[in-house]
């Protein structure tokens, strides 16, 4: 199966449309304009959801991506069907949009900043979270405590994937480990949430972050709507599982505009780095420590040494 | 209870309660299900009160609530002090409405995630009890946080100093009951299921109606001798021939014997090696092939003991797709366009 | 000023009343009944206060308190005076109530645990917390984490104490610091809340328990109901600021009468144990760590010796 | 801005902006609370905004909602990174309505222990700016455990393994201030206050009358220059004449010139130094005799660095009745009830 990564022109295989109708506001927009906008519409502000690698030509410095991990390929550990066998699924997803899976790693800068990167492309199976994407997000967490470059995940996911059962579910243990090493080390982690962050991993890594962004008006929730709305006899407040609602509640830092994500990480990016890693107790100045002062504070609190501490 | 071998792929049954020649596959992957599900099988509470002396319920979140799904406390296992965590449900209708049917609210996952780092403060191992058909889904659910409790709570798990055996009692659903579920070894009831999503959620996004949720309940191997063989569970702990809700006493000195010799080893470990292993176990997790050049993580090549203690018990890991064949729903209707959206 | 410390009869210069009349259900009490029952109406079962001693007396083996820092008083930093000089109302209330100031501290044991124990008087001004109370509760702190003993404290006070201005707030910094050394060093504490825990002593030490207990119907609150119910315009919601309002939103593990506190309390020590002190990486057994293994486990799981790890 | 001798208990002023023989203590007292709780004084976004650069403010706390009285985020001191965390009033009514007036509910101080947690991952120092009358004290407020937050709070900031500089800008009003107001150093205002209690809520107490406010204030010692001399602060930093609130960008200017100094020396300390220190400072705090045999904990004879360069600031800690006396009003009647209830 020949693929061309990581850039590859979308839509050559799709009838060559010129418009898109905004499901916004209805609005006929011009294919072109609309790319050249971030796929924003020009009208109301509508998001549509973006390619791996359009939402990667936005965030990086131009051509600094280095892929990791490409090969990567799901198997069928439970020989899966439902309507179709899950390996027929897997090859019309890698057919319908040139890509190996449903998220893509690798080390890039961004603003000048270097950083490990790892996006989801809804296009593959609803962004679905697989033993790819699991460890695909752990090697770019695991890259990221070695090298200590901040992480920037940019989710957009249906969730876990249910064709590979349980073994779809324990990535949320493995991200979640991967993660929890690296804030441990004091190295941060961006998460952006983009329409639709659900399920599984909007209960794992996309929570996480140390800072939260969201596109505005992206979904955002655990349970399907259907599920809320129907299982359960219950009215959904207004703007339920909106990026504004998680505001709203707490969980998201701040939902940024397309347009202006990118300063914003990069605005982010020049606070969160690694935190240094601690010079080891017996380095460099060997009057520091127990009370001991070094020179040049000591020569500060000179005119004190006499003075006694008073205590209250 | 004697050691056996790592399982196949047939569901395992001890001393078989439905005789496999009278009914498919299907219809026996159903009856698990069903028995998961059994309102009488012993919960958290009960199991705790069969197998442990000096139960202390220990309640609150120390930001909320309390919440009535997920239990928590102090007890002592033939005298070894743990704390033990799980949800709970109801064996009456009444209960179980008081416990929202094991259905976790993001209160829950916090209680749970106090009572870890009270265990970890105390160097006191964390015994987990796992049965729910997944956190509650409602909009008050939603609105505090139940995913983000959830993510919390399983990066948690994953660093907690101490060790932490997890028991899949009943119905293991989702991120819900993964959020309670992070241990170095992890057992499962034999008629316990575990799944990343339930099957009627998923009958009714695959195969876009309910109905199949028997089909989807094969399809997911969803029974605790299929999660065996993947890896995903350690050791199935065989029920009693009539099941457990209707043997809870006996189903409680079963588990209460094998958690005493696996706390005893795990309790005897450095921490840190602990921490180590517990990591690999959910790092190698999952099935895929690399097509590009190797990357590869370097892993040490013996295992750590809790793995050897796994493997000991008789689980495996690795990609079964062949052995799994014969358990091969046909397909059916070939409409393609994936619903991939799971439901929690 | 002659003080007998620490078990001087109360009520001596009070008029020697035979009954006293239950506030909740306005039964007439004999007065050695009500004592003998813990002070818990025989009929409704209303918690009255308990001073220091009878508290100490129900809790602790006989004759195992052994008290510390009995000699610290209160001074008066602040030259307060409101309708009289805070000096007076020291002297008042130390006379009034046999006690130096609205703490006692000491060691002793219960159920056999040996434990430090910290008991609040609200007698003794309002069980209010100036300097001597968050010194003697840092002291009890200190001592239990350098004793490695479990700490038990029984609040009841108002808050902070006014006359002590910001000296009395800082005391909850100086209670926390210590609570938080104590807890990062694995040493248990409990608290136990009785009529009433309010305003800064909720929000230091009570609130702060590994396990927290509560006597039934006791008012545990942080602000004054005069200020919530005042100040704000609000109708305040059922049973607000009670021992079971605070069970409900998940800030006390137990609401425990007091005839079973004891019993609860040891029940709960005989977990609550200090964590071992973790022995030194170099000790004992030289073949521990690093994935070699010692001796017994290592022949348990010798059959798997040539066995490989499977990867998944 | 010249270091000054410890400040007398006359309430301090550089370039007085009210005579001070026009007006009695309790005018001059009650002028400070007034100018205190000015709304168009500079609270904490516009102090940051006016001293630092590259302000990005982050919300919400993760587990109930963003509480728009506690502000909080990232921004630069002079090339600085810091993490900032400071109460919120409005400059006009309808967003001190928005922000409740400072008034933090529970998940202010959730968020505020959010942010010390990511400056201690990060390894970036912490400003607080302190201006509430105090938490909440509502329902809502209550029922999700706001004195749990604090205390919670508190702690962690007791225990931060990062440098905390906590400024006094306006009203210190209670647990609700303190809950954000714990550091290595603590600076304030000139014109700020730092208290108990409200003086109203201590006046309807003590004096059983609103109306006392001003003796109250009086009595408690609310003044920065008092609260330098207790200790409580280490240093008050001087207001232009006219008061912060007509020349904000001239306030925080000196503000930012004492919080670079002190940044600067702060994050040049082993941490474990740092943390010890943090804890004797608030250690000692108090004022009490031991009339029983010694039993005095072993403190060291020389002062940490912290404590030393509070004493270069100008700190001064003990006991100081004796000095206080000229301020004491007169005993008013002579009613002995004592209403000992401390009100948040
Ligand atoms: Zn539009
Ligand atoms: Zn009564």
């Amino acid at each position: 199966m020949p693929i061309k990564l990581p850039f590859r022109p979308r839509g050559r295989n799709l009838p060559p449309d010129l418009w898109t109708k905004c499901p916004a506001c209805a609005e006929m927009l011009y294919n072109k304009q609309l790319e050249k906008n971030l796929r924003v519409c020009t009208r109301c502000g509508h998001h549509f959801r973006l390619r791996v690698d359009a939402r990667l030509a936005q965030l990086l410095d131009h051509e600094t991506f280095e892929e990791r991990d490409a090969g990567l390929e799901s198997l069928d550990p439970l020989g899966f069907v439902d309507q179709k066998p899950y390996p027929e699924r897997l090859t019309a997803a890698r057919q319908a949009t040139g890509i190996r899976e449903a998220a893509m790693w690798g080390l890039g800068t961004l603003g000048g900043h270097r950083v490990a990167i790892c996006v989801m492309d809804f296009a593959f199976m609803g962004g679905s979270m697989g033993s790819v994407v699991g460890e695909k997000v752990a090697r770019a967490a695991e890259t990221a405590l070695a090298e200590r470059l901040p992480l920037i995940i940019v989710s957009s996911s249906g969730g876990a994937r249910m064709q590979e059962g349980t073994l779809a579910l324990m990535q949320l243990a493995k991200t979640c480990a991967a993660l929890g090493r690296l804030g441990e080390a004091g190295v941060p982690y961006i998460s952006v949430m983009t329409d639709p962050t659900t399920g599984g991993v909007f209960a794992s890594y996309a929570a996480l972050g140390d800072v939260n962004l969201a596109e505005p008006k992206a979904l955002i929730g655990f349970a399907g709507a259907r599920v809320s709305a129907g299982t359960i006899a219950e009215t959904l407040p207004e703007g339920f599982q909106s990026a504004e609602f998680l505001f709203q509640h707490g969980f998201v830092d701040r939902v940024v505009p397309r347009a202006a994500l990118r300063d914003a990480l990069v605005g982010l990016l020049a606070y969160l780095r690694p935190r240094p890693v601690p010079r080891p107790a017996t380095a460099g100045n060997g009057s520091a420590g127990n009370g001991r002062l070094p020179g040049p504070l000591a020569a500060l609190l000179d005119p004190l040494a006499g003075q006694e501490a008073r205590r209250g | 209870m004697a050691d056996r071998p790592p399982a196949a792929m047939q569901p395992e049954v001890e001393e078989p309660a439905i005789p496999a020649d009278e009914l498919t596959i299907r219809e026996q992957v159903w009856a698990r299900v069903q028995e998961a599900r059994n309102v009488k099988r012993p919960h958290t509470l009960e199991l705790v009160r069969l197998m442990a002396t000096d139960v202390v319920e220990l309640h609150g979140d120390r930001l909320f609530g309390d919440d009535p799904a997920m239990v928590g406390g102090l007890c002592r296992l033939d005298g070894r002090a743990i704390v033990f965590v799980g949800h709970q449900k109801g064996a009456e209708v009444e209960e179980n409405i008081a416990r929202n049917f094991g259905m976790p609210h993001p209160e829950g996952y916090r209680k749970a995630m106090r009572l870890f780092r009270l265990a970890e403060r105390l160097g006191v191992p964390v015994v987990t009890f796992v049965d729910t058909p997944g956190a509650y889904p409602g909009a008050a659910s939603e609105e505090r946080g139940v995913a983000e409790s959830i993510a919390r709570s399983i990066q948690l798990m994953c660093g907690l100093r101490t060790p932490i055996v997890s028991v899949i009692t009943g119905e293991g659903g989702s991120g819900g009951a993964l959020a309670i579920a992070v241990g170095d070894v992890v057992l499962a009831l034999e008629n316990a299921v575990y799944s990343v999503i339930t099957p009627e959620g998923c009958a009714s996004i695959l195969w876009r109606s309910p109905d199949a949720a028997q089909q989807a309940a094969v399809a997911m191997r969803i029974t605790a001798g299929e999660q065996q063989a993947l890896g995903v569970i350690d050791r199935v702990v065989g029920e009693p021939a009539e099941g457990a809700h209707a043997a809870p006493a006996e189903t409680a000195r079963r588990l209460r014997e094998q958690l005493a010799v696996i706390l005893d080893e795990l309790v005897a470990r450095p921490v840190e090696d602990l921490l180590d292993e517990r990591y690999e176990r959910y790092r190698r997790m999952g099935a895929f092939a690399d097509s590009g050049p190797p990357q590869a993580v370097v892993r040490p090549e013996r295992p750590g003991i809790a793995d050897r203690l796994r493997i000991l018990l008789g689980s495996g890991r690795g990609i079964l797709a062949a052995e799994l064949g014969p358990l091969r729903p046909g397909a059916a209707d070939e409409v393609d366009d994936p619903p991939l959206r799971e439901d929690g």
